[in-house]
């Protein structure tokens, strides 16, 4: 088996996995080559995709071909896809509270939003987009959420970890102002 | 008046404090409180001019700020010169002041969201390949878990659901009408009967309006839970099949 | 756009596309290229996929990418090789039944799934997350079977009341426009 082989035989499995991907190992399992030539293979396979019509991307551990953002216009031609079905300001705000705070109750969301959450948690369930991870321990065992794979495909993350960082605690920096600003005014009245 | 046309913009009594204080470049580590709760109780006001249902934890939030504001109007704060005292002095507005912070955290973490999603909906993929190797009892195991049978099914109706996307619509399109859900799950329950076998998941779905697919997947629901059919994943691909459940039917 | 260009829009319509193929006026069509254009870009692509682990051919006049008939071992083996260890979806069914309907008797399982279920039956039994719980009044006094400690342990579940409704119960709504429908069919079914 070649080099360029490998790759080929790597494309068509990926090929006919589609949305669903394959991870290093299970590539490695089929193809019964180590897991380094597997990577190698991968890494050359994405260069090679410099000049075509689809790319390699890794969603949450597993390899898939996918178009390239700039021929989007020509598919969006070919699907008809209605103009862009995002997710609602509340859908958003509730999956950012998961993402960053998983495993966590609805009533945790709620009390981090504000307002009721039932049914945009259940949009996003719907949508595959959360699941129930487990429950809460104590008197209600209240439902834990958690992220799915589909989640990290949604928004095009290699893993969790991957999430943009959570915007600063600006809390933090304002009381160490405060505590600065009254050193100073202790140190004057000296 | 100006707020009126923006109720449904806010998510919450947090979210519209937020703007308040966004609007009047408030200092949220310092908020004035008489000044936004007068804006805040104006809002609700208009709200309720307007007849708008007014959420309950708008009204909650209401009182909560009146009852800061009054706090705050107590003459708590001596002209002390001992002002290590002084800092250890709850301020009422403490803990509204955390929420709003940890609210407008996550309230930037969607925007954040947002770009990726708006980001990533120009990447398109495909299904897996349909892959027939004689597919006959070949059982496949799935992961841990009851209710991964079901994330796998809402999975799969959403995969149809975008699938449906790349599909020319159909030439002759079904008229706009209800369709009875008992009606489609006769005609699955005969298609099914006629076939003798496993069909695939998608196949049922000839039509590729989203009525009729919604109905159609209630339907196999319905037929589920009756025990008239059998839903079964074949490989660990998406491919879901659907047969007639038949007495005795053959291994 | 250039040939090379050309030639990367069609293979990622091509591609979204999978086995639905897209005729050559179709994608003139969406590219607005004359049909020469999209004929001479068809035939570079071909030639390009030489080395590559699909392959370009045409059925009944649309165009479709296929993966390549020498790498057919594998991808069988990608089909017919588990993904990882766990229960049979036989085994899933028959202990959603049992957990649901217990206590109960082979016979009444085999009735609900419309086949033998000795194996799977023996293979829970084996994983110790059903048991025998007693015996079926009337002539055979049949073996009653239901879910052991372990079951509750393996998914998390205090007691068997905790287990999640079945499915029709947690169909929520994919997204808001699509609850209307929902609610008038669930109308409907009543």
């Amino acid at each position: 088996m070649t080099t360029n082989n490998l790759q080929a035989i790597i494309e068509s499995l990926l090929f006919v996995s589609g949305d669903e991907g394959l991870s290093i190992s299970r590539l490695a399992e089929i193809i019964e080559k180590p897991h380094e030539d597997i990577q190698g293979a991968l890494e050359s396979l994405e260069q090679e995709c410099e000049f075509r019509g689809v790319t390699l991307v890794e969603i949450g551990g597993a390899y898939q071909l996918v178009t390239k953002k700039e021929y989007a216009p020509y598919i969006e031609k070919l699907v008809e896809a209605p103009a862009n079905q995002s997710l609602s300001q509340a859908a958003l705000e509730t999956l950012a509270i998961v993402a960053y705070k998983q495993p966590i109750t609805r009533a945790e969301i709620e009390e981090i939003r504000g307002v009721k959450t039932e049914r945009p948690l259940q949009t996003l369930i719907g949508k595959v987009l959360l699941k129930e991870v487990g429950r809460a321990e104590g008197a209600g065992r209240a439902i834990l959420y958690g992220t799915t794979k589909e989640f990290l495909g949604y928004f095009g993350l290699k893993s969790i970890e991957e999430l943009p960082p959570l915007p600063e605690d600006l809390l933090q920096e304002g009381t160490d102002q405060e505590a600065d600003l009254f050193f100073q005014s202790f140190q004057e009245m000296k | 008046m100006e707020y009126s046309v923006k109720v449904d913009a806010f998510e919450g009594p947090l979210d519209l404090l937020l703007h308040l204080i966004n609007r009047f470049e408030i200092d949220i580590y310092d908020i004035p409180v008489a000044k936004i709760t007068e804006q805040y109780m104006m809002f609700i006001h208009t709200m309720n001019e307007l007849q708008l249902d007014v959420a309950s934890e708008y009204l909650v939030m209401a009182a909560t700020l009146l009852q800061i504001k009054s706090k705050m109007l107590l003459p708590t704060y001596e002209e002390d010169m001992d002002e290590i005292e002084m800092v250890d002095e709850e301020d009422p507005r403490e803990e509204l002041m955390q929420r709003l912070i940890e609210y407008r955290r996550f309230k930037e973490a969607a925007v954040e969201l947002q770009k990726l999603e708006e980001d990533q909906s120009h990447v398109y993929t495909k299904p897996p390949s349909n892959v027939q190797i004689n597919a006959e009892e070949r059982t496949q195991p799935q992961d841990e878990g009851l209710d991964i049978s079901l994330y796998d099914m809402l999975s799969a109706f959403q995969k149809l659901m975008k699938r449906k996307q790349n599909k020319k619509p159909m030439q002759t399109k079904i008229a706009r009408q209800d369709i009875p859900i008992d009606k489609r799950m006769s005609e699955i329950v005969n298609e099914l009967k006629a076939f003798k076998g496993k069909k695939s998941f998608y196949q049922l779905f000839p039509y590729q309006e989203r009525d009729h697919i919604v109905v159609t997947f209630l339907a196999v629901l319905e037929l589920m839970k009756e025990n008239e059919i059998v839903v079964e994943q074949q490989h660990n691909l998406d491919e879901l099949y659907v047969s007639y459940r038949e007495r005795n039917e053959e291994v």
